[in-house]
This record gives C-alpha cells, structure tokens and sequence, in this order.
C-alpha cells in the first residue's frame, strides 16, 4: 500500500499545474466559452506532448500510465482548462490500438488533427450532441459493429451547439461527418469502444476531481475573507459543517480516482467497476462542492464576476456527456452484482 | 377545512386569457430572456392605465373598481405564459409599506402613480458590503434643512435600470447599535449623482450595482420615522415574501412528466416508462404540492388578519431548496439532452433543446432562490427562533 | 380556504388527546410491545365508539369525515397508541360498504370484533405480512376478484411476528384464515380494495403526522435542557438549522394530510393522489424529524429507556407495512402524469 | 500509487479460516446477539493463549512470535463469522495508550496480562453529563498517599460487565480550566465500591452504568501525569479510531445484492430485475467502497508513522453517516420484509425474515453510529478547523 504520487508524478504535477495556471487563466476560460476551445492552449499542450502522452512510446506517445494522465487531468480540471482532455486521450488510445488508426495518431501528436470521442453508439448515423466534437478534426465513434473515425470533408463545420458546460458540444452525425476510417469490427469494435469509454470516465472523474479541488479552495478562501454580523462567516457552525461535509466526501473522491486509475494500469478485475465508481463519485462530489461554494459566495456567487459559476456549471455538465446517470449505476449495478450468483 | 383558495378565481379564467391573447406579445418572453430584465415597460404601463395594477386598493390612493380576482387572474396568466413582473412586485410591496408607514404627503405622491404605472420602485437594502446581514449598510444619509444628502452604493438593486425609483435603506446615526440608526428613503433614480451598472449573473437576469453621489432625498420621501428603518424593513418584508399567488399554468415537472411521455426511451419505448423516471417525477411532484400548500398558508394567515412572518420563512426555505433540488434531479433525468443551452436573444440553441431549454436554465438559476430575499440560513434561524423557541446563536455583529 | 380545523373538531381532539394521554402513556406502550396491540386501549375506544366512528349513523356508526378521524388519527399516532386504527378504521369502511358486512360492523361496534386490512392482494392464498392482524379477528382481503372477510375458526391463532414497529404484524394466510365471507365481487371488488387502500394512506399518514410532532416536541425539549460546552445544545447552530428544516416539512406534511382527508371528503378528483402524497411525505418527514431527535439525544437516545426509539423504530415501520415506497411513488407518477397526454 | 494493502494478508486466509474452523462456536453468534455483548470470553481467553493478541507487541511487554499477518486474518475472519470483539478493541487501544505513556510498573503489570487474555480493559470517559463534551467529566479522584480515592459514575460503560478494568478519566484538580485538571487511571472493576448496572439499546446491545464509591487505586496505575489526562487522551484517540482493520466478508450491501437476485419481483422476475433496486444498490456500493478508501488512508497514514487524526474524523463521519443511509436505504429496498424482526435468544422470528433479519436490525443500530467514538458534529469541527483552517466557533465550555 502506498497512497503517495511518485517522485515523478510529483514533478509531472508540478509542471502541468504551472502550464494550467499560466494558460488557463480565468480571463482565458471566459474567453473560450463561446467557442468551448482554447486553440492556443491546445498548441502549447501539443508541444508538452500532453495529448499523446498516453500513447505507447514506439507510436510516438508518452507511454504514460493512467495514473499519470489523471495527475495531468486533476490539474486540468483544477482550472477547467477549456480543452477536451479525457475525450481526446480516450480518442487517441483508440486509434493507437488499430493500425488503421497509427497516422491519425501522428498527426495528433504534430498538432495536425485534433481527435473527440463519441461515448454513446451511433443511432441512424447520429450519436447526438457529443463534447468536444465542435472543435474536433475526428470523432471516433462506434457505428454499428464497426469503430470509426469520422472526418468532414475540407470546408465543412461541425456547428458548436451553446452548452451548460462550454463543452464545445456538437451533433455528430454520418451526414456531416461523412469521411470514414474503419479502426475495428465485429466485437472487438464493440469492446475497444468500451474500454475507451470507462478510460474516458476515469480521466473525467479526474478532471472533475480537480475541478472540486478548486471549487473547495475557492469557498474556503472566501468564508475567511467574507464578514457578516461582525464575524468572517467561516465562523458559522453551518458553513463550516457543509464545508467539513464535501471536504470528507472530497478525500474519497481523490482516492476513488487514484484507485480507479491503479486498477487499470494493474489489470485488476474490478476495474470497470472503479471507473464507474469514480465517475459517478467524482461528479456527484464535485456537484455538491460547487454548489456549496457559491451558495456561501452569496448574491456575488451568482454573479458572472465570480469564477465560482464556471465551476459550478462544469461540474453538472461535464459528466452529462455520457448520458443519465441512473444507467451508469445500472451498468455498476451489473458490474459487481451480476456475476455468478 | 377548505383548501379552495379563491371561488371566485374560477370565473375569470376566461377573461384572462381573453385579456392575455389581446394584449400580451407573444415576443415578449424572448426579450425578458434576451436582455434579462424581468419586468416590461409597455406591459406595466398598460396594467397601469386599465387599473388591473390598483385592483383592490382603496380609491383615496388611486384604487380602480377593477375586481381584484380578475387582476389576480390576469397576473396568473401573465406568469403562465413565462413573463415576469418584478418590478410591479417591489413597487406593490414599497407602496403598502408607504401606506402603512409614510406620511400623507408621500402616500399621495407616490402610491396613485405607482397604481397608475408612471412610478416603479425598487429595493436599495443589499451592499456590497452586507448580505444577510442588511443592518451592516454603511450607505450615509445626512439631514440638510428639508433634504437629505445620501451617499454610498447598493448591490443587487435589479430592475434599477427601467424603474423611476429606489428605496434606500441608510444610516442616519453611528451613535447607537446598528439597527437603530437606519432610515428608508424613497429616492428618484433620475437624480442627480445615480449611477447604475448592469452586473449580469449564472441565470441570465440583469441586476445592477448602483452607485449614490450626493443624491438629495426631500425629507417628505423619508419612509417612517428617522432611525426606525429596521421596523419598516420588517413591516415591508411580511409583503414581501410569498403572499404573491403562485404563476398559473403548468410547473416545470408537469412539463418535463408531459415530455417524457413522448420523448425517446432506451428500448423503443418512451422515457416515461422508465419506472426510476416515473419515481423521481413524483417525488419533486411532492415537492411541488409542499411548495404550494405552504405558500398557500401564508395567504390563509395574511387573509385572517395574521403576520406570516415565520410561515413566510417556511415556505422560502421550502420552496427554494425544492428548486435547487428540482435543477439537479431533473438535469441528470434529461441526461445529455440537458446540456443543450438556448442562447435567448441570438437564436442559438434553439430547436434543438428539449422544453426549449427549461431544465438548463432551471439548473443555472436555481442558486440564487436560497440567497436573495434571505438566504436559507437566516430562514432556519427564524423558525428555529420564533417557531421553535430555541436560543439565539449568532453574534450580534 | 379555511385552514384551521373547525369548532367540533377542536372539541374531538381535545377529547381524544386526553383519551390518548392517559391510556397511551409510554409504559403502556413497551408493555404492548410484545403482542403490538393494547386491549385494554381498544375496550376504552370502543366505549368511545372510536373505531366505527367512520361508518355511516343509518349502520350504527358515528358518520364521521375522514377529515375528523385525521383528527383522532394523529392524537393516535402522537402517543404511538398500540391500536392499529388505520387498518381497522379501513376495513370497517369495507364491511359498511356490503350487505354482507353489516354484521361485522356491529360486531365491530360492540368490541366484538377487531378488524384489519390486508393492504396487498393475496397471492396463492397468502397475503404475507399484515399489520394488525396478529390482534385481529377478521381481516378484509383481496382475493382475486373478490373482496373477502377472512377470520380463523375458533381455537386457532395467528402467531405474532416480531417486527421493528411492535405492529401486531402476522402473516395471513387461507390456511389459517379459512372462514371467508365475500363482501364485493369483480371490478367492484378491486374498486373496494383500492378505494379501502387510499383511506388507509390518508390516516396512516394522519397518525405519522401525530408521530411527528411528538418526536420534534421530544427533541426540542431534549436540546434546551441538556448542556455540553457551557451552554443548551439548543444553541448549536447546526442543532438549530436541523430542527428548522424538519419543523418546515412538517408543517407542509401537517397541511398535506388534511388537505387529502378535504379531497376525499370533497369527492375532490385528485383525491387518490393527494392520499399517496400526504403517505409518502408523512413517512419521510417523520422518518427525518425520529432521526433527527433521536441523534441529539445523543447516546441516551439510543437507550431503550427514552421514548425517542418508540418513535424512531414506528416511523419506519408503520409505512413499511404497504411495501417498499418506490412502488407508491410509481403508481403516483401515472395518477398525475399517465392521464390524458 | 498501490491500493494492495497487504501483499501477506492473502497467503494467511487459508489459515485464518481452518483456524476459525476448529475454534469459533457457531453458537456464539446467537448468543452475541441474545446477550447483546459484543465480546465473547472463551474466544478472548483461547486468542491470548495461542499468543494471537500479542502477534507484533515488543517482546518485553508479553508479544509473541505469532506473524502479524496471521492474527490480522484470523480476527478479520472471527468478524466475517459475525462475531465482534469490542473487548479486544478498547483493551488494545489502552493498553497501547499504556505503552506510550505509562510507568514500567504499569506496563508491566498490564500489557503482558492484557496480550495473554487476562485483562480486559473498558472505556470510562463519558458520565452521564457530559457526552461530546468529555472535559466536562465530573468523577473525582482524590489522592490519598500511594492510592487515589475515585467517586463519581460513568455511561456507556460498555463491556464492562465481563471486563477487569477500566480505563476512567477523573477530575484531579478544580482550581484550573476544564481541559487541565483530568487524570487517567485504571482502575480494577471487582474494587470494592464499584456497581455495573445494564443498560439496554435500540441495536440490542447491553451497555452499562457503572457507579464508583470510594474506589480506591493505587498510584502506579495512574496512566500518565496527574492533571495530564487530557493529552493522554489525545495519544489513546488515534489508537482508536479506525486504524483497525475491516472485518472481512460480504457487506451487507453485497448480501442484500445476492439475495435480491433470488427473491421473487414484481413482474414474476427477481427483485434484482428491477433498475431503481439496482441503482439503490449500485449507490450504496459506492458509499461503502469511500468507506473502505477512507479507512484505508488511516491506516496508511498510521504505517508511515504519522498521526491520522483529521483522516480518522472523515472516516469516521463518512462511514457512520452512510451507515443510516445504508438503514434507510435498505429497509425501503425490503419493504415489508424489512419489518421481520428476529429475536434472538427467544428463536422468535427466525427463519421468516430475509438475511436473519440483518437489514431490520441495521436500521435499529445505525443511529449509534453518528453518536459513539465522537458524534458526527465533533467529526465536522475537527475537519473544518484542522484541515479547511477555518476558526473554532463553538464556546470553549
């Protein structure tokens, strides 16, 4: 047993969260919001090797571990960096698991092709409104029993749909997206998407978890700061107990993730069900973190001024990308209960 | 026991929406969402000039003989088609405080313009410097012969920007403990030295800071008595919280039950046969008929004579965290289709979102109802203090 | 609208709050807890003409509304009565309800009888476990299409079960309740079944109303005389904000059940599910208001010595007895929203 | 990082479960739960002569040659059997406490007793009034030459029924603020002057009052300085809370899950067909899977030699309240079945209820859970003022 980052992961950390802090500034983010993109910071993480530090070194990637990827995406998340990480990795591991898909691969990592994930199944060559699609080159999506990864032809633009998220949402549909490459098929295309998918929900929760990192820092520092009837409302027992609450709450969430991030990189069995476990705790935890920070903000919380709203409207929307929660815990549900009886 | 709150409420329905089809543009509601200001200048005037707006009030102060269960009805209406009226419910809550509390020559001046339209008041207690705790203002106000001379800022003064007036709580005395030394004034938001900001928020709506420079308040529109500011405040918050009749039309659940009777479900079927749908759509049923039945409350003890203060309370805490509730519950049943956001204004998003976005837009609003008008904490400190009769805590600050 | 009750119903619950107060005390309660049934307290209220207080005057009964035996109901439940007047008072309704009843309710006016509600149908011939029924005579069942009053021969017993609300709880089954007399048949039946079933939400949620208010009274004693730290509990913000919250759903619990007892009196049309809401929410707040005032006991609380466990095991309990709540809160969802679309 | 705690633990199952094979009464369960005492005395006694009580203490102080890991599989398997050792427990606490601070005479004279078996040490610190409040403790210990004359009583005083000892926090000195006049002795429970008298629960565990009239100690079981008690206290907390490790076995959560997937449904199907069963379920899974990380990070915490006090609050807070989630959860999952109580000691109730009645009694002893070992409350003030920093509200007392 060892709870601790390693020395490694400690500098990776280090460096990520100063890059985050200098290019994902408040200012930037609201900037992005229109667009759900920040092209910019995209650039500078192509040249950190940030979003093909997942793929295996003979590829040309980093040759990153999960853990190491949520360490990058904590610290993303922590400064709700407006780029699509967790779909863009989940992308990228995809077509470096098919050799169809190995020049995809250098172009993301020269900076060329920027790859998005579509988490749900297509459906009559629609896989509805899929995050980071609006700023996307490629989306690689399951079609059937095939694993594609889709283009629009030059000249074509993916309409970014305004989101709760900044998400740079889009539909994704066969009708837009019109060039194919096949990666996979049969049922190996069915389980590489899986297997994308609950890597997708471990980078999230990642993400996520960074967000309520901040979040908390956030409500923190202003309680401190804040007045009423002559005291700072820290000073209130219910301020501190809901603080106390969503910190308490907030230790499982970051072991949830790290261990779900150790499960996969240790082949452990249970897995699938960790990433479950860690996207569903991940956002609720953020959620109520939010929520609470800028409830004890006040009237200011509610403002636009504030940076308390960017957080709170990420931590709901982010994981509304997959979809409904009641079929994660189904699917979780499933996972840990229905093996042999 | 009875629980039908008005017979005659019944009868105007009709003429209601008769009125409301004449009279309210339909493009209205898109202009309250495009530039967030929830009160409309041509639709207030209106009210005004055919006397829905004094139905009820007595005729020396500009009451109409208009029946007030028509006014009622209409203003139902107007709720049910998505319009809000803001700043008629400010206005309506100053000029019952100035009847209660003023001096003729105020009541005079003020209350028959207020029911004719031409005056719309809004509320100046908030500071940048104090929320919750509305004694800490540290707006000054100093006597001047028959003026006085007001100087400070006041946040969250929303609809300041197309109102006539604002009602400005000040201090008058730093001798004394800090709720003693306030006093309300009503002061023209055309005066000289005004200033007003738009500070734009999570769900959309406009509010203002705005900003007070030597502004000159006759002492004729000093509400109540100097220093006596924290009992006109308490006079107008009973008029202040939940004696307003609930919208008309159908609630948000209603709504999102009706559209999941029809929209897509996971095996061919229609979300609404997904039994945990079906669970969670009555529990915030339950919720709503909560709401309802405790707002309902505070009207039965207003319409007795009583001062719902504490069933007030109750029915904010309620209400508003049932909402709160309600955005998360409701986003995660809509799932990514609850991502979809309608840029009012632009025409972005539309057609796309399910309810034309409700349910996005219930999420990001939802923050604010524990907040403004008391947050939740200080309403458990009113029902734990005056319902339950449990100690005061808080310092005295 | 009038929301306060009316002169005679203040008179009735003064009369029945005495009643209550002096037969019901918590001695007597824990002495009926083995057996779940007071007979001592059931002889008094049929001195009282308690239990057939519903039934028509031309049967002998006292004609009394819903909204009345909601009055009596929650004096009941404030005392944790071991009576179950919910079942009883509802099958009553059903042996008034048919010719070949009226025998019954005789019986059951003359104390002759005690009888019980078995809430769901039977199945192969049992209806599984039924609240009251260990201390009843004859229990109205649904058997099929047909609505029966089922009672054992002479001799035989109906072994109580122990249960977490001390509710006279045993299983029935044809078996043992082999003498039958058909009450209604066909859809009528059903009708009578379901019509029986909703009373017993108005009243059952009635008494857990009056459980309610008992247990907040208890805990708000509790916290302004016992100190830690120098001062009442009382003066804990978060004691306060606690017991704020519960107060505000009972009162919304409080006007919810007489608003469904108006709504049957009323032949009102969203009667049934106004009956399922004030059932559900009842439970909830009293669940919440038990827990609530059982925890600021502190460890004392958790002592079979204080009242607040009584409270704390029946509100779960009581509710327990229709089955598991999601089915209600289904079968609510189609009273409101499955009309016409 | 590497969530494996124990690369050991796995080779010793074998014989942890040969070993509770041979040695653990299957009896003993139903009487645990017939007599509501959560320590069994054969099974205490057999442990500490096969040395597995003294597995990892110094050998000095009476430990033996018996691997950690063993006894750590053989106790985990002892609870997965359902049997509890809250002797060992508190007995293990002081006796470490005693370790730490005491006088070799103490050590000595205990630890070695304590490791064979002999020994059974409760906890004293709570009286009847004072509860979250321990400082406020009112037993007082008098010195009188080389003994202590203690009077005064204690509440929950659990086990000490079949204990030898207990470990009782006294007021020494009256003259100084609360905090600093307590000491802590241990004092023999067949002393002269000392009455046990049961107390019943909710859960049906026996707890006990216990009473002291001119008990007399001697001075060499004083544990630690006079008036020192309340850093003793401090030393004693960390042992207590949760650095043990989880029993092992099913959750209940997964027992309820297994049986869920046999019992009939509604539709003719399982319980477990149903999605919102699922979902309930699948959320509990999670709640106890943060438990169990919560837990762990104590125990990781503690083997780096720190001090896992804020760590040992969140888990505590997290674990306990998700416990009456868990209760309440699982008792509407059931339905009527989870009224069917069994009464154990009487036969009453066997065989009708699902998992012997395992989710009735759950909700009946979840409530403890947020009160005992420091109530949630407590868990909250020392997450918010050591880890968030923020300031001490509550009176100093």
């Amino acid at each position: 047993m060892d709870l601790a980052l390693t020395g490694d992961q400690l500098a990776l950390r280090e460096s990520v969260a100063g890059l985050f802090a200098e290019q994902a500034t408040p200012e930037r983010v609201r900037a992005a919001e229109a667009r759900g993109h920040d092209a910019a910071l995209w650039r500078v993480l192509v040249q950190s090797g940030v979003p093909t530090m997942g793929v295996p070194e003979e590829l040309g990637g980093g040759g990153a571990t999960v853990s190491d990827l949520v360490v990058v995406a904590i610290e993303a998340g922590r400064r709700v960096a407006p780029v699509d990480l967790p779909g863009a990795w989940a992308a990228a591991h995809l077509l470096a698991g098919s050799p169809a898909g190995h020049g995809l691969v250098g172009a993301v990592g020269a900076g060329e092709v920027l790859p998005a994930l579509a988490l749900r199944p297509l459906r009559n060559g629609s896989a509805g409104p899929v995050a980071g699609a609006a700023a996307a080159d490629v989306v690689v999506a399951l079609d059937g029993d095939e694993l594609v990864a889709l283009s629009r032809p030059e000249g074509t633009v993916a309409e970014p749909l305004p989101d709760l998220a900044a998400a740079a949402l889009a539909e994704v549909s066969t009708a837009v997206w019109s060039q194919r490459r096949v990666l996979a098929t049969g049922a190996a295309a069915v389980r590489a998407h899986a297997d994308a998918g609950s890597l997708w929900r471990v980078l999230t929760a990642a993400a996520l978890e960074g967000l309520r990192q901040e979040a908390l820092r956030l409500g923190v520092a202003y309680v401190l700061d804040r007045h009423a009837f002559g005291v700072p409302i820290a000073w209130f027992q219910t301020v501190q107990h809901r603080l106390a609450d969503v910190a308490t709450a907030g230790d499982g969430a970051e072991l949830l993730v790290h261990e779900a991030a150790w499960a996969r990189d240790t082949g452990d069995p249970r897995a699938a069900a960790l990433a479950r476990m860690a996207f569903l705790f991940a956002a609720r935890t953020a959620q109520e973190t939010a929520a609470a920070s800028l409830h004890f903000h006040g009237g200011y919380g509610y403002t636009l001024e504030y940076d308390v709203q960017l957080y709170y409207r990420r931590a709901r929307g982010w994981p509304l990308a997959l979809g409904a929660p009641r079929h994660e815990l189904r699917a979780l549900a499933t996972d840990l209960f229905a093996g042999a009886a | 026991m009875d629980f039908v709150e008005s017979d005659s409420l019944a009868q105007f329905r009709t003429a209601a929406r008769e009125w409301a089809d004449e009279h309210v543009d339909p493009g209205w509601v898109e202009l309250e969402h495009a530039t967030g200001t929830h009160h409309n200048p041509d639709l207030h005037a209106l009210l005004g000039r055919q006397g829905l707006l004094g139905a009820g009030w007595p005729a020396a102060y500009g009451g109409t003989d208009v029946d007030p269960g028509l006014a009622l009805a209409v203003f139902q209406e107007i709720g049910a088609r998505g319009l809000r009226m803001d700043g008629w419910v400010t206005t309506e809550m100053v000029a019952r405080t100035i009847l209660a509390v003023a001096t003729e020559e105020a009541r005079q001046a003020i209350v028959p313009a207020a029911l004719r339209g031409e005056v719309v008041i809004v509320l100046g207690y908030t500071e940048p410097g104090s929320g919750s705790d509305v004694a800490a203002a540290r707006m000054r106000a100093v006597r001047d012969g028959d003026e006085w001379v007001v100087n400070g800022s006041k946040m969250f003064t929303s609809t300041a920007h197309v109102a006539t007036h604002v009602f400005l709580l000040a201090r008058t005395n730093t001798e004394v403990a800090k709720h003693r030394g306030l006093t309300l004034f009503l002061a023209r938001l055309d005066a000289p030295g005004v200033e007003v900001q738009p500070v734009h928020t999570l769900g959309g709506q406009r509010t203002n800071a705005t900003f007070y420079s030597d502004v000159r308040v006759p002492d004729a529109m000093r509400i109540g008595d100097v220093d006596g500011g924290w009992g006109v405040m308490r006079v107008a918050l009973v008029h202040e919280r939940g004696t307003a009749p609930a919208p008309g039309g159908p609630t948000l659940v209603q709504r999102v039950a009706a559209w999941a009777r029809h929209a897509p479900g996971d095996d061919g079927g229609v979300l609404f046969d997904d039994p945990a749908v079906q669970e969670e759509l009555a529990r915030l049923a339950v919720d709503d008929e909560v709401s309802r039945l405790l707002a309902l409350k505070v009207r039965w003890v207003a319409s007795t004579g009583g001062m719902p203060g504490i069933e007030g309370s109750m029915a904010k805490l309620w209400s508003s965290e049932a909402e709160q509730r309600r955005g998360a519950v409701l986003t995660d049943l809509l799932g990514e289709q609850a991502l979809l956001r309608v840029e009012h204004g632009t025409g972005r998003g539309s057609g796309g979102a399910p309810l034309d976005g409700a349910v996005e837009w219930a999420y990001r609003k939802a923050p604010v109802s524990t907040i403004y008008g008391g947050t939740s904490e200080v309403q458990r400190e009113i029902v734990a203090e005056r319902r339950l009769g449990l100690p005061r805590s808080r310092p005295a600050g």
